[in-house]
């Protein structure tokens, strides 16, 4: 159940994603390897408006593909369609935004 | 039994959906008034089954380049002998012009080019000039699926997997009415009225050992016409192609082409004994006509007559099985799928039925003595005479097909109502049909078997009075033991063995006529070889066969050519034209 | 038993992107709650990010990881299949997406662990 | 020469609409020998009632594909040797379409959607023009001959789950036919090829999973021709927005 647009809109995010995910899984190892505790991370990211960038175009970009991503799964596994479909692309993508959002203002400017 | 009739009306009915069948529709569909039912029934699915699809080496067509449609035209009569009627063969090389048009600019067909970018041409053995135009060695599938795409997507009822059964007069006799069908998904009868109908399934000489067509082609079109009582022309010309493949009586690869450019290309036929035979029949060897080539085979087989070596050899190792590879390489592939190596190895071939030159009588607008029947494609006769160039073919399926669709589109417009069927030529064609289901099963494919066995052996290659008479009789026998045998009508929907009998009906029903002009025709021309008249005779007075069914009596009779725009020894040709523009290789 | 008709490595490699895509999705909720959490309730994240040094979660944290590695890299593999000029070397690609996958997610928990 | 060997044991599909079962035939072994004859054998020999399709019998009209040990594969040219597993062969009706009977689909969904997908020449010249000079080794016609030998067998369409799972999906070879009209220099509007190929069932419903491209028995590659509708209507997306703003 993908046209054009949708598609586009999937593939513009993940494309986004690549040096988002890139950067996270880089600043991962690092955290774990350096056994950074909650205090430690905070320090870096409250009030920084790079991470909050950061985090924050992830979060949009991530909302939009995985929003579509799991339609696509929903509408190939379940044959559900039309309203019920648009409404769980639009609930999946609200979810995952809202929370996000949260994540990050909380991580950086809370 | 009670059998139901499902009713249906249209105007326009085509059948089959061939090159013919498919030109016809869309033909239809552009010249009829607006608002024209137009029907296609076919006994397969649309564009899927026929002969059209399978043409590999191309279509003859006159585009310049030195070439002319009065050279077309002249090979076209000399390669039928004289036979061909000549309206029908002027109206083929004159439209094949018009039509590969039409291929290319509307219906989206690309052929082969030149690295200039027009269209390339070859020659096919028996042409004086480049004229074959083909895409690869593909050229039915690229023309069919074009068609095929074109008819889909318009608005024209489809009828798929629904066999005609039988062409249905008017009470008076004096038009036809309808057709009646069988729905071969449900085993349901249908009878569908129309004002006009195309008839284009594409004959099919399936009743031979060896044999390319389709499965689904067993000249049910030709018997139809038999039974209503139209007039079949040439009906003993039978094209044998000379290399079909051998591979046992148990496969179905059995038969089919090992393409004519092997042995343009320098392959060579052998023996049993691995030596090379051609070039006692025939100064050209193996690049000899395909009449020719087909005999020289046979001869060897019936010299060799040894039933653990039946067929002979075509062997292409020595051009280096690489560049074999290269060139051929569709031909290899299907080889080896089968499991047979054509790079490096032999393979055994016998000549195979492949055309069948006659066919129904009819104008060069495809119209019958029937009125309301129009017949194009392989189911016609005439525009071949005796013997059928590669290449004119598929030309003539698609120059006719759009002529009947042209011709029916103008002819409807007088046609005001459909017309009322002979309730009792109905019934009778419906019981033909059922036979079978009330009689205790048996083995139709051992009939099929014997039938195909007594045409190649005595209706085949060569022939003989004699043969011909001993044909007759062996296939009244079949004819008599295929009435005696049954099918499990338990469950009719898809049921392919009732079907097995019906197109042994078909086959047995024509095998007869085959073999009956063959007797009448005293005589060899084309792919017609008598040993005991092996001379071409005189051909200022050459005749051409007409059978037909009289009160139910097969008639044969002869009727002079009349050559209205050439005669023998003459030429169209202006003068000082060179006869031949192929470069010799 | 996968069957026949999918027995292929571009099938795998399908099905791998979908299984990580959709384990992802399920997975992302969570990871943005617990940030939130870092915090509201600090203790508790903080609790939680320790509960990270036992080894178990360790490996469930390295399996996500590793998704993201799969899907990371089969889904740059898609993009790269689909929007460049298609090179014909397209089961290389795909066995060299999955094997750098495997490869980044495996020295990830290596030094996790 | 076709001196016959031990039996195989062939278990064949049975039964109408989406009901039925397997049923077991023994049938002689012969050299020589495809799927399809093996398919007719039991047919004229063992049980008359078979329904199955066939035309051509040597590759060219694509109507006797059927699964082979679950693998879908034209049944004419498949030589037994090369399916033949432990002295068996499972032979089912092609996935994806709707049975009519025992071996036989009903292909008119493929076909439909073959139309839909745009899978039709529009003409620009007419029958009384000259014909189209082309040259035949630029790199679109050589993008458009790769596609165009396809047969419609629907092989590929049976293999690809996206198939199975989406109703709507046009299928690969549908869309390789319109990535062929794309790439032709003879039709003029390209937009209504790609926007035909936009829609809610169009390319962009692929997964890339290649299963199309690994089964074609003419080597075609209809994941090679979507991946190019995907560029091509990616392009055009941004071209269209661009104008719009
Ligand atoms: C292997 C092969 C290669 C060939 N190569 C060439 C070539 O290179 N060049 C060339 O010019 N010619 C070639 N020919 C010949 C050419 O294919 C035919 O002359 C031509 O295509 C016939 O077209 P048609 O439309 O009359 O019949 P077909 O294309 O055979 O179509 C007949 C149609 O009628 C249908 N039908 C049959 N019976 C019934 C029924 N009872 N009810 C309803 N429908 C029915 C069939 O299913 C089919 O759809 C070749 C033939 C073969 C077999
Ligand atoms: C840089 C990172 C990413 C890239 C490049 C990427 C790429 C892609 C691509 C190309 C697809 C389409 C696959 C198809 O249609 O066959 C896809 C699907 C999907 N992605 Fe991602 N993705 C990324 C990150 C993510 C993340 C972080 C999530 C989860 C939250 C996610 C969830 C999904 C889901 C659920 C699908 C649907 C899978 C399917 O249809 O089979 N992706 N991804
Ligand atoms: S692309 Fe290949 S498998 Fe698909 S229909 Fe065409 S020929 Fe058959
Ligand atoms: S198998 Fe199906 S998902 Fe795409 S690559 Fe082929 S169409
Ligand atoms: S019978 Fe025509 S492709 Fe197999």
């Amino acid at each position: 159940m993908l046209n054009a647009r949708l598609y586009m809109a999937q593939r513009l995010s993940a494309m986004i994603m690549i040096p988002l995910v890139f950067g996270h899984l880089a600043v991962m190892i690092y955290a774990i390897q350096g056994g950074l505790t909650t205090a430690e991370i905070l320090g870096r990211t409250k009030g920084s408006v790079t991470w909050f960038l950061f985090y924050g175009t992830f979060v949009a970009a991530v909302s939009v593909h995985a929003a579509i991503g799991v339609r696509v799964i929903i509408h190939e596994t379940f044959s559900l369609k039309g309203k019920w479909l648009e409404a769980t692309t639009w609930l999946i993508g609200a979810l995952l935004l809202i929370m996000g959002a949260r994540a990050v203002l909380e991580v950086t400017f809370a | 039994m009670k059998v139901q009739i499902e009713r249906l009306d249209t105007d326009i009915l085509i059948l089959g959906s061939g090159g013919a069948g498919l030109f016809a529709a869309l033909h239809a569909q552009e010249s009829a008034p607006p608002g024209t039912r137009i029907t296609l029934a076919v006994k397969g699915l649309i564009g899927k089954c026929g002969c059209t699809r399978m043409v590999q080496g191309g279509y003859n067509v006159a585009l310049g380049g030195g070439d002319t449609v009065e050279r077309h035209f002249m090979d076209t009569i000399n390669g039928g002998k004289w036979l061909p009627n000549q309206d029908m063969a002027w109206r083929l090389c004159e439209q094949a012009v018009v039509r590969i048009r039409e291929l290319e600019n509307e219906i989206g067909c690309y052929f082969d080019r030149n690295p200039d970018g027009t269209l390339h041409q070859k020659a096919f053995a028996g042409q004086t000039a480049d004229r074959t135009v083909h895409k690869g060695d593909l050229t039915g599938i690229e023309i069919i699926n074009r068609l095929m795409e074109q008819v889909l997507s318009r608005p024209i009822e489809k009828l798929q997997e629904h066999r005609a059964i039988g062409l249905i007069p008017t009470k008076d006799g004096a038009a036809l009415a309808g057709v009646l069908f069988i729905d071969m998904r449900t085993g349901g009868f249908r009878f569908v009225r129309a004002k006009c109908v195309m008839m284009g399934t594409g004959g099919g000489p399936t009743m031979y050992k060896y044999h390319t067509p389709s499965g689904d082609k067993t000249m049910d079109g030709l018997a139809m016409a038999l039974r209503v009582g139209l007039p079949l022309r040439d009906m003993e010309m039978v094209q044998f192609h000379p290399t079909g493949l051998l591979a046992g009586d148990h496969t179905r690869m059995t038969g089919t082409v090992l393409e004519e450019g092997l042995r343009g290309a320098g392959g060579q036929l052998l023996n049993a004994r691995g030596n090379r035979f051609m070039f006692e029949y025939d100064s050209r060897g193996e690049r000899a006509t395909r009449d020719v080539v087909s005999r020289g085979i046979y001869s060897e087989m019936r010299k060799n007559n040894d039933p653990a070596q039946i067929g002979m050899f075509i062997s292409m190792s020595h051009l280096g099985p690489d560049n074999v590879r290269k060139k051929f390489p569709g031909m290899v592939k299907r080889c080896a799928d089968s499991g047979f190596d054509l790079a490096a190895g032999k393979v055994e071939v016998v000549p195979t039925a492949h055309y069948f030159m006659g066919g129904v009588i009819v104008d060069p607008d495809t119209r019958t003595a029937l009125h309301g029947l129009y017949v194009a494609g392989e189911d016609a006769g005439g525009a071949h005479g005796s013997n059928r160039l590669g290449g004119n073919g598929v030309a003539n399926s698609t120059v006719f097909g759009g002529v009947a669709g042209d011709t029916m589109g103008v002819d409807i417009r007088t046609m005001k109502a459909l017309r009322d069927p002979d309730e009792s030529v109905l019934a009778a064609e419906v019981g033909r049909a059922i036979h079978p289901l009330a009689v205790k099963p048996g083995n139709v494919q051992a009939l099929r078997h014997n039938l195909q066995e007594a045409m190649w052996e005595d209706a085949g290659v060569t022939r003989t009075g004699f043969g011909m008479k001993r044909a007759l009789n062996r296939i009244a026998e079949i004819r008599n033991k295929l009435a005696a045998t049954g099918v499990d009508g338990g469950n009719l929907a898809f049921n392919l063995t009732w079907h097995d009998w019906l197109n042994m009906a078909s086959l047995t029903e024509i095998s007869e006529v085959i073999a009956a002009a063959g007797i009448a025709r005293e005589n060899s021309r084309g792919a017609h070889f008598r040993e005991d008249f092996p001379e071409p005779g005189d051909l200022d007075t050459s005749y051409f066969t007409v059978a037909r069914r009289v009160h139910g009596e097969l008639e044969v009779s002869r009727e002079p050519v009349l050559f209205t725009i050439v005669r023998p020894g003459e030429t169209i040709l202006p003068a000082g034209e060179p006869e031949t523009l192929v470069a010799a290789h | 038993m996968i069957r026949p008709h999918r027995s292929h490595p571009l099938w795998l490699a399908y099905f791998l992107h979908r299984v990580s895509g959709l384990a992802l999705a399920l997975f992302l909720p969570f990871h943005f709650l617990l940030l939130s959490m870092v915090i509201s309730q600090p203790q508790t994240a903080d609790a939680l990010l320790r509960f990270t040094d036992h080894l178990t979660v360790k490996l469930a944290e390295g399996g996500l990881v590793f998704l993201l590695a799969v899907h990371f890299f089969g889904g740059v593999r898609l993009l790269a299949l689909e929007f460049l000029p298609w090179s014909g070397k397209r089961k290389t690609i795909t066995a060299a997406a999955i094997a750098f996958a495997f490869f980044v997610s495996g020295s990830f928990v290596l030094r996790a662990v | 020469m076709t001196e016959a060997r031990a039996n195989m044991m062939i278990s064949v599909w049975r039964g109408m609409g989406s009901t039925g079962k397997f049923e077991t035939f023994e049938v002689p072994a012969q050299d020589n020998q495809t799927v399809l004859d093996v398919v007719t054998w039991i047919q004229q020999a063992a049980d008359p009632s078979l329904s199955y399709r066939y035309a051509c019998r040597v590759g060219m009209c694509g109507s006797c594909a059927m699964m082979v040990n679950g693998q879908p594969r034209w049944t004419c040219r498949t030589h037994v040797k090369r399916v033949l597993r432990d002295n068996q062969i499972e032979i089912a009706p092609l996935r994806n379409l709707p049975v009519i009977k025992d071996l036989a689909t009903d292909m008119d969904p493929f076909f439909d959607k073959w139309v839909k997908a745009g899978g039709v020449h529009r003409a620009s010249r007419s029958r009384d023009m000259p014909i189209q000079e082309v040259k035949p080794d630029t790199a679109q016609r050589q993008a458009a001959d790769n596609g165009i030998e396809c047969i419609n067998c629907a092989v590929c369409y049976a293999a690809c789950d996206t198939v199975s799972s989406n109703r709507d999906y046009l299928g690969p070879a549908a869309l390789q036919r319109a990535w062929t009209l794309f790439n032709d220099e003879k039709v003029v509007d390209k937009q209504a090829v790609l926007d035909a190929v936009s829609g809610s069932g169009g390319c962009h419903n692929c997964h890339t999973q290649g299963s199309c491209t690994k089964f074609c028995p003419n080597d075609l590659d209809p994941l090679g021709s979507i991946a190019g509708l995907k560029r091509e209507t990616a392009k055009s997306f941004f071209r269209r927005g661009s104008k719009q703003c």
